[in-house]
């Protein structure tokens, strides 16, 4: 592994060469609950910079940036904003002293115009009134400066999310600032829209502000970035020059594992097409005509951007999500959108990305959680009625067992048990009735290492056993990994379909950022 | 086999707070009762049980609907229909078919309106959409109106000694009747919320409707059947409390709706859902009830009693936000 | 909803021509005035996400608090104008503790706006009953009585003037002011609004305390106009300003809704007793009636934003 | 002046009777007694307490005083009255919220041998072993039929505001009124019911005064009377007639000043001394009356110099008093 020195001059954004750094973090340690989200973290960013933050998902960049702009507290560590030390800085606080944020997840009031929401917490007011024409003025400049085609009047809540992550930019910069952060910013934008935001930034760079930049588009990093830290696990890995950073070193910096004994070997069977869809389009271009097969004893991986739709299509194919077009069929027999009881009924198992939302009932048993697809079964209910308990206390104890479960008693709610916990309870779902196809969504989200090969044990078993099994994941050395078919999607539409192989690391890269970035690498 | 059984100390903490209000109950009876023993007497536990009963059917209805995260405002005025409907039928169908039929249809009637009456709510909550406080605010003054029409105003006399006898007077199984019914219906309650699939569903669209919805379950019809039950347990209130006072009173249950969804809350039924036994509406109503009647004994000015209660709920409320954030 | 109020007027003016008259619409205009002022403060909780069930409770205790100190300041000696505008703010005291008591609760207790507004407006039903031992406070200042009751400017009732000065403010502090932004922002998406930098607390807080507070202007003005301090007065107030906000389109969810729609919202329901009244509909039957229209308005604005969403 | 005598008058059989009633000086034994209250919300009942605590102070006894909180609390008071049955009491006196709702009980305490009196509000049962009360009915109709005599042959237009629909006791009024005007030059255009919050009669009179053209007598509960004055001056109407079927305060300086015709009242404070009294009387085994009805006193600013204010209310400093020791 690289190991580089972290304080490093660097040569371009001249500006920064000499001048005090606009803030520093040294050893920031953040936990939520008993999840350690950053351990030891040191930063710097210097004014007419821009410094990327670059990791896996969950690595710890949101936090960190929510750390920067005062929205969470740090357990420990130090903060220094413009020489001075910051201990408890509050979201008003920073945003005074000039930091604007972009959030990842948008900070906007669904309610609210977007000129409303451009201006909340710094209203223009004219001897105490608002000053409204004044605001529009500005809105329009802000918004014609970046090219942003969005009505100012128009409520936010109505806007695609493109838009909403538009106003989202519009509003950081709408003020004066000095430091400048950007988390995502180009997340649901196209190259267009993404070109001018990216030229403002590099506008505003040469002005001398400090910015730091949050993206998994290389593209956008090779074009803007000045130093480059890289997180891993919440641990700060390295900080680099862009000299320095070649993409292979920056990826192998941001997962820094020996792949080959992380992942199970899982043995290949292929067994008869389970499930088929053809020419599976979404609403808002979430997917365009995606037609795949998955076959029995065969595990289909889904890789993509954030964002490119392969959750979507997942959720598509258990009916939480309503096509505009095309057919999916199961054993032959095409489902008629009926929702998550048919999907279920013809044997379709799926465990959601977002647990908290779609996957548990967080204050329910863990028993009721894992047979909550199955109460209709003979082996849970009598005649999908009474339900045996003593059978739910088996299987509970079973799994719990098998899936090494740790939890306090039997009898816990998921929101007593740590992340990779909650994980597990989810999936033994899956075992709580006769599937065939398991269609996982981010199936290792915010789980630790040991939970990762538990989970990976699972689907080996899954699959050799003959059932079909998708894994998308955003996580590539994950997927690459565990798939025996690789699909690669874009915006929305199916770039690839890799196999044996052909699956590397960088074939995947290529097909992921658009094939320019790629070939330049090379 | 356990190796993987951690014990953390979050379980005994738990345990602990299931005892708290266990306690404040007996000791809210010790008190008042080493104040005035006559708080103790087994007549005065009696009447204490009997009043509980009632007040039980109404703190169950609202448990029902908040473990879908819902409320029924419209409870009191279904108890107020049911009365005076359930009478009506009674006086008329005794004067000619006898006592027996006549308290058949009027029961039956009572319990046909009670989930009426919960079918409409369920029906504006889950396929409507409307927000369960403004929907069970217009039933309630939609039903509580024609009770006051149908009736004339005037109460129902003359009810059938046949049922104010066996709903009220009578002793069943070494308890009085109402007391019986509200084991017996606990027990029921408690049976289906704890160990039937239907009561399985509400529980988990209660905590999360996406996840119940994404798990394959009949979320709005689960809803639905949630009002539906809440209506016939204030009918089943509604019923009892006709037989208590001996006749159909068209103003019954207005004053009911407030202090039965307090009831369950304290007991340990949660506003976000998802939560509370039958014990809660239990619980809730004992100490309810012993509260009311202790502070009656102790001669506590009446006007004062309402501010007693309103600090108990707000305590009870706090305690309710601690022991969810003690997880 | 103006074509819904429009809609109402002209059924109600073509069904009975006496509707029209000057002395008819100034008891719809007077009813309508109590009825938006305790309406506007239940919106300002309920933007912030909320809702306020002791506001009832609150007009009985200020009315009995705004009695007892105008009879006690007399008694003193006062007189006048004085008297007037002390009574009145120190009958107003208990409002403001108590709205202070359910926005310290709420916001920084975290603890459900249902349990709290439900236990202090038992809390303050027994204090009003109890403070006055049940009967009503009589011998209130004359003059009190005359201007807040009675007074009248260009044969406008003095109330219509003080629910204007009110929805007035409040449209200011709405569209005019940033803090009124604040609120919606607070009940529209309450973490957006911290990490925004508003002090999300103190805005939760002064919702409740301006509910209360024009609760208590409310319970003020209906004692100088039945001229007693009654312990029981505003017993179903609470129940109709939720009705009024809801049918103005005020989200029980929080961040949606305005103080012009309240005003339309309780001229509507105002006009629709009162052509109740005039139509000669036995009074049994206006429970029922208001019910469904309730119903009927709310599910129409379900409708409305199924579609709006659907659009998008 | 003087609390005794009090005309009153006994119905026993088909044959009422005006007698004077004079009550017992001292009690033999400190008694102790329960007494059930709907509410204590309003000065009629503030009266009532009035007078059965001094009445209970006067012969020495022991009263708990327990009150409803309404008269939608029909239940609570059940358990109230089982409550003063579990404490043990010798006798209880009941202001009943609902009659019917009551036998049931009033059945279990005469099977204790617990001595029972009806007070104010009526109950039908013969099990009580004494009652006094007047009918609201009667009381409307007194009221009613006074307007009558005094407009002779005028055509006189009426709205009469029983008060709460529901109650019992409003529909009854009505009842009382039709009988009252029957045949005569007054017209009943509408029963308007509502509340009797202040806020929600005087909106109730405003709407009636606009709906009807020629009303000239407003005819309802005393907060109907206290409030009319307000909405017929609003309203420009000068020569109406103001009555109410009971009194409260307030009415008082409104007859005196004119604004109020006339009220009905049944002097609840001596049925309060009265019912003491009759408790006593049967406990110490004394002859006693069975069933009394106070007499109606129409009150106008012709009579009411002469009236003791204190047999209808209590002296105006006075607060509730829950317990006589
Ligand atoms: N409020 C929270 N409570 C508990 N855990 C949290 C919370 N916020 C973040 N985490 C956890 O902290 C870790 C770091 O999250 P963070 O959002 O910083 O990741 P990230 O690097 O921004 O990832 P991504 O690329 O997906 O945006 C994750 O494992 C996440 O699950
Ligand atoms: N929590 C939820 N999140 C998103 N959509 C939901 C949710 N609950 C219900 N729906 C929507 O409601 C529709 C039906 O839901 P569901 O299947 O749970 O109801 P149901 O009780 O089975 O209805 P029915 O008995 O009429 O079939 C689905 O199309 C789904 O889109
Ligand atoms: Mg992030
Ligand atoms: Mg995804």
């Amino acid at each position: 592994m690289l190991s580089l020195e972290t304080t490093l001059p660097c040569e371009p954004g001249s500006q920064g060469k000499t001048a005090r750094p606009l803030l520093q973090l040294h050893g920031i340690c953040k936990s939520f609950g008993a999840f350690q989200a950053l351990k030891d973290v040191t930063f710097d960013l210097r004014p007419g910079e821009v410094h990327v933050l670059f990791g896996e998902n969950g690595a710890g960049k949101s936090t960190l940036i929510q750390i920067l702009c005062g929205v969470q507290k740090f357990d420990s560590g130090r903060y220094e904003l413009f020489g001075q030390d910051v201990a408890g800085l509050s979201p008003a606080e920073a945003r005074r002293r000039g930091i604007s944020v972009v959030f990842q997840e948008f900070s906007l009031i669904p309610e609210m115009t977007v000129e409303e929401n451009l201006f909340l917490g710094h209203e223009l007011t004219r001897n105490g009134r608002l000053a409204k024409s004044e605001m529009r003025k500005r809105v329009r400049a802000v918004l014609d400066r970046l090219g942003f085609d969005i009505p100012p009047a128009a409520r936010v809540s109505g806007l695609r999310r493109a838009h909403q992550q538009m106003v989202e930019i519009a509003k950081a910069l709408l003020l004066e600032c000095r430091v400048l952060v950007l988390d995502e910013p180009t997340a649901s934008l196209t190259d267009h829209e993404a070109g001018r935001l990216l030229a403002m930034v590099e506008q505003l760079r040469d002005e001398g502000l400090g910015i730091v930049y949050v993206s998994h588009r290389m593209a956008e990093i090779d074009r803007l970035a000045d130093r480059i830290t890289v997180l891993r696990d919440g641990r700060h890995i390295a900080t680099l020059p862009r000299e320095r950073a070649s993409h292979g070193e920056l990826i192998e910096l941001m997962t820094g594992r020996t792949f080959e004994k992380f992942y199970p070997e899982i043995i290949r069977n292929v067994g008869p097409v389970l499930m088929r869809i053809e020419d599976l389009s979404l609403p808002r271009g979430l997917a365009k005509d995606v037609s795949f097969e998955i076959r029995g004893g065969e595990v289909l991986g889904l890789a993509g951007l954030a964002g490119c739709g392969k959750s979507e299509v997942i959720r598509a194919a258990f009916g939480l999500e309503q096509p505009t077009g095309g057919k999916i069929e199961v054993c032959g027999r095409t489902l008629h959108g009926n929702g998550p009881r048919e999907a279920i009924a013809a044997g379709i198992c799926y465990l959601p990305a977002d647990r908290g939302r779609e996957g548990l009932a967080m204050h329910q048993p863990i028993g009721a959680n894992a047979t909550m697809a199955a109460l209709d079964v003979p082996e849970f209910s009598r005649r999908a009625f009474g339900l045996r308990l003593k059978a739910e206390r088996a299987f509970t104890r079973e799994i719990v067992d098998r899936l090494k479960i740790r939890t306090p008693d039997l009898n816990a709610t998921p929101d007593q048990l740590s992340g990779g916990n909650k994980q597990k309870v989810m999936i033994a779902r899956g075992m709580s009735r006769g599937f065939d196809i398991y269609l996982f969504d981010e199936p290792t989200v915010g789980v630790d290492v040991q939970a990762k090969l538990q989970i990976y044990d699972v689907i080996k078993s899954l699959a050799e056993s003959g059932k079909a099994v998708v894994v998308a994941s955003s996580e590539l050395a994950e997927v690459l990994h565990l798939s025996h078919r690789l699909l690669v999607m874009r915006e929305g539409a199916v770039v690839g379909s890799l196999e044996g192989t052909e699956a590397t690391e960088d074939a995947v890269l290529s097909l992921f950022f658009d094939n320019t970035v790629a070939n330049g690498k090379g | 086999m356990f190796k993987s059984l951690q014990l953390t100390s979050i379980r005994p903490r738990d345990s602990l707070m299931q005892l708290a209000l266990p306690a404040v109950i007996v000791s809210v009876f010790l008190g008042f009762g080493l104040v005035e023993p006559a708080m103790l007497s087994s007549g005065n536990i009696a009447n204490v049980l009997k009043q509980g009963a009632l007040f039980f059917f109404l703190a169950a209805a609202q448990l029902v609907v908040l473990i879908t995260r819902g409320f029924d405002l419209s409870v009191g005025a279904c108890v107020s229909l049911v009365s005076v409907a359930a009478s009506m039928v009674m006086t008329a169908v005794t004067a000619t078919a006898g006592p027996v039929t006549g308290v058949v249809a009027g029961v039956a009637t009572g319990l046909l309106i009670g989930a009426a009456i919960g079918a409409i709510n369920g029906t504006l909550v889950a396929y409507g959409r409307i927000n369960p406080f403004v929907a069970t605010l217009a039933t309630m003054s939609i039903f509580g109106g024609l009770s006051t029409t149908i009736s004339g105003g005037f109460p129902i006399f003359d009810l059938p000694r046949t049922f104010t006898f066996a709903f009220n007077e009578a002793w069943w199984l070494f308890l009085p009747a109402p007391v019986t019914i509200a084991v017996l219906v606990g027990l029921a309650l408690h049976v289906v919320l704890s160990s039937t699939a239907p009561g399985r569903v509400l529980y988990l669209l209660g905590d999360s409707p996406a996840a119940a919805h994404a798990a394959g379950l009949k979320v709005r019809l689960h809803l639905c059947l949630a009002y539906v039950a809440s209506g016939l347990l204030a009918a089943l209130a509604g019923l009892l409390m006709t037989a208590q006072i001996g006749s159909g009173e068209p103003n019954l249950g207005t004053n009911l709706v407030l202090g039965s969804i307090a009831a369950a809350v304290v007991g340990g039924a949660s506003l976000r859902g998802g939560r509370g036994t039958v014990l809660a509406p239990a619980l809730g109503s004992l100490l309810v009830i012993g509260l009311s009647v202790g502070m009656n004994l102790l001669q506590i000015n009446g006007q004062l009693q309402p501010v007693v209660v309103g600090a108990i709920l707000i305590l009870g409320a706090a305690f309710d936000m601690l022991r969810s954030r003690a997880r | 909803m103006p074509l819904m109020l429009i809609a109402a007027c002209l059924m109600a003016a073509l069904y009975e021509p006496r509707f029209l008259k000057a002395a008819n619409l100034m008891n719809v205009l007077r009813n309508a005035s109590f009825l938006t002022v305790i309406s506007a403060g239940q919106m300002m909780v309920m933007i912030v996400g909320g809702f306020d069930i002791s506001v009832g409770a609150v007009v009985a205790l200020t009315s009995v608090s705004t009695a007892m100190a105008l009879v006690f300041l007399a008694d003193w000696g006062l007189a006048g104008v004085g008297l007037l505008v002390l009574g009145c703010l120190a009958g107003l005291i208990p409002a403001l503790l108590l709205g202070l008591c359910n926005g310290l609760f709420v916001s920084l207790g975290r603890i459900s706006p249902f349990m709290v507004t439900i236990g202090t407006m038992s809390i303050a039903t027994g204090l009003a009953a109890y403070v006055t031992g049940g009967s009503p406070i009589y011998n209130l200042p004359p003059l009190f009585l005359e201007i807040l009751g009675n007074g009248r400017l260009l044969a406008i009732p003095g109330v219509a003037f003080i629910a204007a000065a009110v929805v007035l403010a409040l449209w200011y502090l709405q569209s005019q002011s940033r803090h009124g932004r604040y609120f919606y922002a607070v009940g529209g998406n309450e973490k957006a609004a911290r990490q925004t930098g508003i002090d999300t607390r103190k805005y939760i807080c002064a919702a409740y305390v301006i509910g209360a507070l024009l609760a208590g202007v409310t319970g003020i003005l209906l004692t100088a106009r039945v001229g007693s301090g009654e312990a029981t007065l505003g017993g179903n107030l609470m129940l109709q300003s939720i009705s009024v906000a809801v049918i103005a389109g005020v989200s029980l969810k929080g961040g949606v809704g305005n103080v012009q729609n309240i005003v339309f919202s309780a001229v509507f329901l105002s006009v629709l007793s009162n052509a109740m009244s005039l139509a000669r509909i036995d009074s049994k039957y206006h429970v029922i009636v208001i019910g469904l229209v309730v119903l009927i308005a709310v599910w129409v604005e379900a409708r409305a934003a199924t579609m709006e969403t659907s659009d998008v | 002046g003087d609390i005794w005598p009090f005309d009153v008058v006994s119905i026993n059989g088909d044959k009422p009777q005006t007698v004077a009633y004079t009550g017992l000086e001292k009690a033999e034994k400190p008694w102790n007694i329960c007494v059930l209250f709907p509410h204590m919300k309003d000065s009629y009942w503030i009266g009532v307490n009035y007078g059965i605590v001094d009445q209970a102070r006067k012969l020495g006894v022991r009263a708990t005083i327990l009150e409803a909180g309404g008269y939608t609390e029909a239940a609570k008071q059940v358990s109230q009255y089982n409550d003063c049955l579990a404490k043990g009491v010798d006798a209880i006196i009941i202001g009943a919220i609902s009659e019917a709702g009551l036998a049931k009980s009033v059945e279990e305490g005469k099977r204790k041998g617990v001595v029972q009196v009806g007070v104010i509000n009526p109950l039908k049962s013969d099990l009580v072993d004494a009652k006094i009360f007047a009918n609201y009915d009667d009381a409307a109709e007194a009221g009613a039929k006074f307007i009558v005599d005094m407009t002779v042959g005028q055509p006189m237009k009426m709205v009469h505001f029983p008060g709460p629909q529901g109650s019992g006791w409003a529909e009854a009024s009505t009842e009382g009124v039709k009988r009252a005007i029957a045949g005569s030059s007054v017209e009943l255009l509408e029963a308007k019911y509502g509340d009797t919050g202040k806020s929600e009669q005087l909106r109730l009179v405003e709407d009636v005064l606009q709906a009807h053209d020629e009303v000239n007598v407003i005819f309802g509960t005393a907060v109907t009377a206290e409030v009319a004055g307000q909405a017929l001056e609003s309203a420009g109407i000068e020569d109406a007639v103001v009555a109410s079927y009971y009194s409260n305060e307030g009415i008082v300086d409104l007859i005196g000043s004119g604004k109020v015709t006339a009220t009905v009242t049944e002097s609840p404070v001596m049925e309060a001394r009265i019912a003491v009294d009759l408790a006593v009387r049967i406990l110490e085994g004394k002859e006693h009356y069975n069933h009394l009805s106070p007499t109606m006193t129409v009150v106008t600013s012709a009579n009411i110099g002469d009236l003791d204010l204190t047999r209808t209310f209590a002296p105006a400093d006075w607060s509730p008093v829950y317990s006589v020791e």
